[in-house]
């Protein structure tokens, strides 16, 4: 075994706060060899970005490194001055960071940016910088380097900007590189490349490379050694395969088994136990008061026709001169009675606008929603009222979807209020009903909600959704900000929903395994077309589009992982 | 400089600006004139800067009186009542070296009854110039006018060659926005000739030494750097650092700071105009009060005792330092009719005014807006706020309304006003003049300032004959009797008569004009 | 995903004093002595002010009550015709200093927060309406901003008090100035008000909350209303405290102008406006004194705003 | 972008528009200047005969649509108080407030933006702190007072420097400049002080927010990342940043300054445009507001089309959505 090039020994940080000292970091050790992929995985909080930050000398004041030792070839460095410190980043460390759109300085070319890295550390001259530079956006893969040079990172896409933001980091041949979440921005198609072109990277140019995630699919895809760090400390380290496909720690176990997996289908998520206190969902108290609506005319409960969405472009006061962009292209498609419906697809696809065109949030610009038989782009006010009482919608972000001036009690009883399901006095006591159902706490009507967890957040928005007893679901991707854990917890109060209470759903997301766990049926969107619909065992087993084949290829599979 | 004060000194060091020219006067007040033709405008400041330059035929020195100029003597026609005859000085040159004859004063005269012409009105009774010789000259009138020199104080002569050969026979178009080269070019027979001049910026003059008067008068100016400058700490500032040395417009409550500073002080003189307040007693109920259906203002019990309630000696020694001259009539001193008894006739008393509202019905009060100009007289706002207080202490609830003069005289022109500030000089030292304006009922042409609603018609008819009265006696008396009723009738309330204060490097010796006209050949330097 | 924990919203927002006690707003200003002190020095002046009959020791808003000749006596030296003695001295018309500016406090900050309030409800309605609907409204509202910026405040401020002193009875001629300087200086503010609303509306109006609130069925107002403003309103408080300054200020240069409180019930700025002509002929006090309050009591107000604006930015802890 | 340069033009000339409507109906509330213009010893006849000739008898919107006519053939009439042609008079003061802008806005951005980076650079520092704080007085007093202060204590007690107009002034074709002389230069630093602070304050402010807004970016932290130094960071990566919204401001500001001119140069005496409208709004003189209104909305237009092509051209995202 080779000597390690970087080493991280007994790392503790600390923040002063106004609680008394914080310890994100806590007594962290583990090594990185040359061209060596080693994974660093955790839940949000748990310090694996803390520690990358720690390694480049990065940490934000007033967060220090309290105790342990970081050596790089040799040399320790954590007790290094800033000036030397910044001597030591991007020459002997580079750094990569997950969100390539904001990574780049928008006002200067990238071959500014390029040059003025490689003659900080290289001491060349600006043709043999510039030189450099091509080279670097060639082994990154960049197409047409001499004119991609002169661009400004707006004129490229995302995963382009994460190969520019990769050559940057690769200027000087750094020993090291941090990862810090590469791809979480990123399609799974583009993510797959990226994966690829650093692993190529570490490979070729035997640089070190600590990959920060939270993916477990990524890990298992990218990685020889993992980390695996839970509330600061690191909990199992060792190589992949081992950790994956025999892990010791509990919290390991726990965090592998919430991965939903891609191959099979479970009737239930497994609940992680560790660290989390289980909330119970009561769905049977809820399922007692909740009044059985019929069943829709035909069967269909919604049928989306032909509808489609244009977003004007560019705005002239001609409509000869406009341009527009067709977000979603004459879709169609039925949600039966009871079931639960998946649209996948890349970010752009047109799968949430489809959603909030049936959400009433934005009009269609042509086909037909049909909801129990009538059509509510046509609907007067009046239905459209009563249309609304019968649906509700899960949004993506818990962060935003909860006005954060608002009580949770007055989020809660909002549709009541308005729709005027209950009476005043009793909308409190039906709210704190509601809030214990979803397995929160009464007192929690009075709190808000910035005062809780992104896991018990979505709660409340499951709590809101509820609350006008509705027939019809919309999930715009309910579980994609958060933990693979609380995603597991959140997905079960789903499913839960649609067997007791009989909740025809429409189920929106870009991860295929969590789509396999949850639908019945997947029609799958690509630049606001659906390209394929079918049952979802059958997709999955048999896709009929080439596109569908390709992103079922490119899921991370934890191929290890037992069922 | 005789004293030097240590600040003096390093102003003179440090600021190049400062240098101090024994013979140059940089001479700084808040306005500028507004033309330099001397026709186009009625004006004081534009006035004062011609009078440098320009010449009348007769002026009045700083105590009123006549003193010959371009006219040597004058005197009526004896056997005609209707002219004048002027003889005028001989061996006199023109800027530009040309003489000054009769026919110049001719045709001076004649530019100035043109319809643009601003001094038409002072010689409308004017219906022919002529020319006897080279050196006489005869005004006849359409009547007697035994007052007509006093409105030619401010009618200058003009070259009439230099004037056919420049185009500006005449008079600048000043509304239409003609400029003619009298506008900006001037040729006069005066002790200065204009170097330079930007309007509101800088006007500089130098010493004509071919002046007929060269050794007449002291003459020791040699330089004049004339410069407007408008906000008055500012104007006192320029003066109290040495940037200019003669100032006109002297806020009040620097006199002390200026008269005290090393190398400046400062000299004052009554100056000729009357600050009075104007009530409305004609109206059978006003606008701006709280009595419905009545008018108190026409009580003339309310008007004494508002008279009554203002304590002129409170105004004159804290608002005014004591540059003011508590009134009893709204003539100034210098004017043909002014009595020092009228003059003292007003007392402050607020008991016995206090009893005059309770005789007259009003002894709770009553409320009323008193509208004053902000921007035009002396101390005009601080005037009318401690009016408000004083008038306060007779019950009466005083609104007060001061704003720009653009928007207060328009006010009392067309009768808006129920209670008002004006202020009004006599350029013709004559109480006809008052009468004309402020006493006599308001009609198109006569009366037009007369805002009080006052109207008296066998009043008005005494004050139409004044003016063809030659019986100086006769007149007099009638004037008498006028001004007999102006302060029965409290037709105002007089304040005070102004004091005129300029300030001045020790080295610049002059007397302080009535009427706010330094004329600079007069200027020692020492 | 991150790890650093997902709380974007750390301000709080609390209804009750203990709530408020606790906050991080509060912690951050018990540490910031800056904040304490000019608070203090803001909230006394301004209590002075509110209070000031049972502060002054004259009205010197009732002129039947003065006595001219108390005019210009310097500070703790008796008149020389009355012998009185007046803390402060006194004005040019014998009004007690002291006094005069607390009443003359009163009126400028009347006029401030009135006109700020102004321009902040005006700001807030146009900021909301445009942000929200976009569009023909956005468009329309904006160029109307636009116009508004054509004219330099101060300019502004000028015509608004030309017409209104224009268009207004003569009878409430004098009560309606301070009604004017209000209207005047917050119409000629509301621009930065509304632009900061648009500019937040905009981006709470696509959060998903705001989206909840559309699904069940609000209207448009009250999502307005109920929802986006409560979560704008922390950069408002912060432009509104520092425009509270500058009101105070703007009233002060109107009425050099002219264009001021009257001078029978003067403001902070009229004192100043009639104090700088006492400067050069010795009369220090009635420039002095006035000028010192009106600076204690916009810095104090601006450095409240200051702080205030980097205590609620959560993103510069 | 030519286009784009079109619409604003066209959306410039509307504000134009409203902007002298606006003015106009303002006018007839300031005053009537017949009063002024004649003197005491006027008649009524007199009054009606000029009211007529200056056409001031008729309705506003005649006047407005009068005046436009005249102004589109830059005519903007004759000056009640000077009798002279409004667009000579502007003319020969437009070089004093010019000069006195140009300085003051100097003073201000050079200042204001140092201060401002300086000040974001070391937001925890003492002595960033205390120009924070200090930078304050400047906006808490009044702008007339800061300079009769100056005068007082420049002018009156050290007798340093002039306390009123422009000094000396070299006339070069149609332009007057106080510049080539030494009593010109002294006389500008006052008011161009006293015009250049309230802000240079609000630049240095601003310029502080954003700066801290901007460091706060990935792309500055990943900069950090690159290893490039404070130096580079800051005034090459962050600088760059901050100014894109900051000139917006900084424009609007220049054109603010003109406006406060008048304050400025009512204290100094300054014989520039501020001046003329102070004494023309005095006077009622109607030609010259109109005039000088016009023209601060036209000046503001253009800073605002100037401002506009400068985002573009220093943003290369607005270059490329804009072609």
């Amino acid at each position: 075994m080779t000597e390690p090039v970087l080493s991280i020994r007994d790392l503790t940080v600390e923040i002063p706060t106004r609680q008394g000292l914080f310890k994100p970091v806590r007594n962290v050790t583990y090594d990185i060899r040359p061209g060596e992929i080693r994974g660093v995985v955790g839940e949000s909080g748990a310090g694996k970005s803390m520690t990358g930050n720690a390694v480049i000398g990065l940490l934000d004041a007033p967060a220090k490194v309290a105790s342990g030792e970081i050596w790089l070839k040799g040399r320790r460095i954590d007790n290094l001055n800033a000036e030397e410190k910044r001597a030591i980043r991007g020459k002997e460390i580079g750094m990569i960071f997950q969100d390539p759109l904001t990574s780049l300085n928008p006002l200067f070319t990238i071959g500014e940016q390029l040059v003025e890295t490689i003659q900080l550390h290289l001491k060349v001259s600006a043709s043999e910088a510039r030189d450099r530079a091509l080279a670097l956006l060639e082994r990154v893969s960049i197409p047409d380097p001499v004119t991609r040079f002169n661009q400004y990172p707006h004129q490229f896409s995302g995963g382009m900007r994460q190969r520019v933001v990769i050559a940057l980091a690769l200027c000087s041949e750094p020993s090291v590189i941090v990862a810090d979440e590469p791809t979480t921005a990123l399609d799974v198609s583009i993510q797959a490349q990226v994966l690829d072109l650093i692993k190529e990277l570490a490979s070729e140019t035997q640089v070190g490379v600590i990959l920060v995630t939270h993916d477990m699919g990524v890990i298992a895809d990218t990685t020889e050694q993992v980390t695996v760090m839970y509330a600061g400390q690191v909990v199992e380290s060792g190589s992949t395969d081992q950790v994956l496909s025999a892990p010791t720690h509990a919290y390991t176990k726990s965090l592998i088994a919430a991965v939903p997996r891609p191959q099979v289908k479970l009737h239930r998520f497994p609940q992680v136990s560790y660290g989390n206190r289980e909330t119970t969902f009561k769905i049977e108290d809820l399922a007692r008061n909740w009044e059985q609506t019929a069943p829709s005319k035909s069967g269909k409960l919604l049928q989306v026709q032909g509808v489609t969405k244009k977003f004007i472009e560019k705005p002239a006061i001609l409509p000869s001169r406009r341009r527009y962009f067709t977000a979603v292209d004459n879709v169609s498609f039925d949600i039966k009675d009871g079931e639960v419906f998946g649209l996948v697809g890349e970010s752009g696809s047109g799968k949430s606008t489809v959603a909030r065109m049936i959400g009433t949030l934005l009009p269609t610009d042509g086909g037909a929603i049909q909801f129990d038989g009538d059509d509510i782009t046509t609907m007067e006010p009046k239905a459209l009222a009563e249309y609304r009482k019968q649906i509700q919608m899960i949004f993506q972000d818990p962060f935003s979807s909860l006005n954060p001036r608002m009580k949770v009690e007055s989020i809660v009883a909002e549709p009541l209020i308005h729709h005027k399901l209950l009476p005043p006095d009793q909308i409190s006591a039906r709210v704190r009903e509601l809030l214990d159902r979803v397995g929160l706490t009464r007192e929690a009507a009075a709190k808000y909600p910035h005062e809780f967890s992104g896991g018990q957040r979505q709660r409340i928005s499951i709590a809101r959704a509820l609350a006008t007893q509705p027939r019809f679901l919309i999930c715009d991707e309910p579980t994609s900000a958060l933990d693979v854990s609380i995603q597991a917890q959140i997905l079960n109060i789903l499913k839960d929903l649609q067997e007791h209470l009989g909740l025809t759903m429409l189920f929106i997301s870009h991860d295929l395994p969590v789509v396999r766990q949850m639908c019945d049926r997947v029609g799958v969107m690509k630049q606001g077309k659906l390209v394929e619909l079918q049952e979802t065992e059958a997709l999955f087993a048999n896709p009929q589009q080439e596109y569908t084949a390709e992103l079922l290829d490119l899921m991370p599979r934890l191929a290890q992982l037992s069922g | 400089m005789k004293k030097t004060s240590t600040i003096l000194a390093i102003a003179a060091l440090m600021s190049s600006t400062a240098v101090v020219n024994a013979e140059t006067l940089r001479w700084a007040r808040a306005g500028d004139a507004l033309t330099l033709d001397p026709h186009a405008q009625n004006e004081g400041p534009t006035h004062t800067v011609r009078h440098q330059m320009y010449e009348p035929l007769i002026i009045r020195d700083v105590t009123g009186a006549f003193v010959p100029t371009l006219a040597t003597d004058w005197a009526p026609d004896p056997e005609n009542p209707n002219v004048w005859v002027f003889n005028l000085r001989e061996g006199v040159k023109f800027h530009d070296g040309a003489d000054f004859t009769a026919e110049d004063v001719v045709f001076s005269f004649e530019r100035a009854k043109q319809p643009n012409s601003d001094m038409k009105e002072l010689i409308n009774s004017i219906v022919e110039v002529r020319a006897v010789g080279d050196y006489q000259v005869e005004l006849e009138t359409n009547g007697p006018n035994p007052i007509l020199p006093s409105n030619l104080t401010n009618l200058f002569m003009m070259d009439k060659g230099w004037s056919e050969a420049n185009d500006t026979v005449n008079v600048q178009d000043f509304e239409g926005g003609e400029i003619t080269y009298a506008t900006t070019n001037v040729n006069g027979t005066g002790a200065y000739r204009l170097v330079s001049r930007e309007p509101d910026v800088k006007t500089v003059m130098v010493r004509n030494e071919e002046y007929w008067g060269r050794d007449e008068f002291p003459l020791e100016v040699s330089e004049i750097i004339y410069t407007p400058i408008q906000n008055a700490a500012t104007r006192v500032a320029a003066l109290l650092s040495g940037e200019v040395n003669f100032l006109q417009d002297m806020p009040v409550q620097d006199l002390a700071r200026v008269d005290s500073a090393d190398g400046l002080m400062v000299k004052q003189a009554p100056q000729n105009r009357v600050i009075f307040f104007g009530m409305n007693q004609g109206a059978d109920d006003l606008e701006a009060d709280n009595v419905d259906g009545k008018n108190p203002l026409a009580d003339v019990r309310v008007r004494k005792a508002m008279s009554m309630a203002i304590n002129r000696d409170a105004i004159r020694q804290v608002v005014m330092r004591g540059q003011s001259q508590p009134a009893g009539m709204i003539a100034p001193p210098f004017v043909n009719g002014w009595t020092a008894d009228m003059d003292g006739e007003s007392s402050t008393d607020v008991e016995a005014a206090k009893a005059m509202m309770a005789e007259a019905g009003y002894g709770d009060g009553f409320s009323i807006r008193l509208d004053c100009p902000n921007d035009r007289y002396i101390n005009d706002e601080a005037i009318c706020q401690a009016a408000v207080g004083m008038l306060g202490q007779i019950g009466i609830t005083v609104n007060l309304d001061a704003i720009p003069k653009a928007q207060h005289f328009p006010k009392i022109t067309e009768g808006k006003t129920d209670f008002y500030m004006l202020g009004w000089g006599v350029p013709t030292y004559d109480s006809e003049y008052i009468f004309n304006f402020l006493v006599h009922g308001r009609e198109s042409d006569i009366g037009t300032w007369n805002g009080t609603g006052f109207d008296n018609d066998d009043l008005d008819a005494k004050i139409e004959s004044l003016a063809s009265n030659t019986d100086l006696d006769a007149r007099n008396a009638d004037i008498a009797s006028i001004w007999r009723v102006v302060q029965d009738e409290q037709l105002y309330i007089p304040i005070h008569h102004q004091v005129l204060n300029w300030g001045m490097s020790d080295n610049v010796g002059t007397e302080v004009d009535a009427e706010d006209q330094p004329r600079v050949k007069y200027f020692t330097m020492k | 995903m991150t790890d650093q924990p997902l709380v974007p919203d750390t301000k709080a927002a609390p209804s009750r004093l203990r709530r408020a006690l606790d906050s991080d707003l509060f912690y951050a200003f018990r540490r910031s002595p800056v904040a304490m002190i000019s608070s203090a020095v803001a909230v006394g002046l301004i209590l002075m002010a509110v209070f000031a009959p049972f502060f002054a020791v004259t009205n010197p808003f009732d002129p039947a009550s003065l006595n001219l000749m108390n005019g210009f006596t310097p500070p703790m030296e008796p008149n020389a015709f009355t012998g009185e003695t007046f803390f402060m001295g006194t004005d040019d018309q014998g009004r007690d200093v002291y006094s005069t500016i607390l009443y003359g406090m009163r009126i400028s900050l009347f006029v401030g927060f009135s006109a700020v309030l102004f321009a902040v409800v005006l700001g807030i309605i146009l900021g909301l309406l445009a942000g929200y609907y976009g569009g023909w409204a956005d468009s329309f509202i904006m160029r109307a901003a636009d116009v508004q910026l054509t004219f330099p405040a101060i300019l502004v401020a000028m015509l608004i008090f030309g017409i209104a002193k224009g268009i207004t009875p003569v009878e409430h001629r004098d009560q309606m100035a301070i009604w004017v300087l209000i209207l005047a200086i917050g119409l000629s503010d509301w621009v930065q008000f509304a632009r900061v609303v648009r500019g937040a509306t905009l981006v709470e109006k696509n959060k998903d909350y705001v989206s909840a609130a559309r699904l069940i069925g609000r209207g448009s107002s009250l999502i307005m209303i109920r929802h986006i403003l409560p979560n704008i309103l922390s950069p408002v408080l912060v432009i509104a405290t520092i425009s509270l300054a500058l009101a105070i200020i703007a009233e002060a240069t109107l009425s050099f102008l002219g264009v001021g409180a009257p001078p029978t019930q003067p403001s902070l700025g009229t004192l100043i406006r009639v104090g700088q002509g006492y400067l050069f002929s010795g009369e220090w006090w009635i420039l002095f004194f006035p000028a010192c309050t009106l600076l204690a009591l916009a810095l104090s107000v601006n450095l409240l705003g200051d702080w205030l604006r980097d205590a609620l930015n959560p993103r510069l802890k | 972008m030519v286009s784009f340069i079109l619409k604003r033009i066209v959306q410039s000339a509307l504000v134009l528009l409203i902007t002298g409507a606006i003015a106009f109906s303002m006018f007839s509330f300031v005053g009537d200047p017949i009063d002024n213009m004649l003197g005491q010893e006027r008649t009524m006849e007199d009054v009606e005969r000029l009211r007529a000739q200056l056409g001031l008898d008729q309705p506003v919107p005649v006047q407005y649509v009068k005046f436009l006519k005249e102004a589109a053939h830059g005519n903007f009439g004759v000056s009640y108080r000077q009798g002279r042609e409004v667009s000579e008079i502007i003319m020969e003061r437009a070089p004093a407030t010019l000069e006195l802008a140009a300085v003051s806005a100097l003073l201000a951005v050079v200042f204001g933006i140092s201060l401002g980076v300086f000040t974001a650079i070391r937001r925890h520092g003492f002595t960033a702190n205390l120009i924070m704080s200090a930078s304050l007085i400047g906006v808490s007093l009044p702008t007339f007072l800061i300079g009769i202060l100056l005068i007082y204590l420049f002018s009156v007690e050290l007798g340093w420097l002039p306390s009123f107009g422009r000094g000396e002034v070299v006339q070069i074709g149609n332009w007057s400049t106080g510049f080539l002389t030494e009593s010109g230069r002294k006389a500008l630093i006052l008011p161009a002080i006293t015009l250049g602070l309230y802000q240079m304050t609000l630049i240095m402010r601003l310029v502080r927010s954003e700066m801290l807004e901007v460091l706060r970016q990935d792309y500055i932290r990943f900069a950090r990342a690159r290893g490039l130094s404070d130096r580079v960071i800051n005034f090459r990566h962050a600088l760059k940043n901050t100014m894109v919204p900051v000139i917006t401001i900084i424009g609007l500001q220049l054109g603010a300054i003109i406006a406060f001119a008048i304050i400025t140069e009512t204290v100094f005496q300054w014989p520039g445009l501020g001046l003329l409208f102070i004494n023309a709004i005095q006077f009622v003189d109607i030609p010259v507001m109109a005039a000088y209104l016009m023209m601060i909305s036209v000046m503001f237009v253009v800073i605002n089309l100037v401002v506009d092509i400068l985002y573009a051209m220093i943003d290369p995202r607005l270059r490329v959505s804009a072609k």
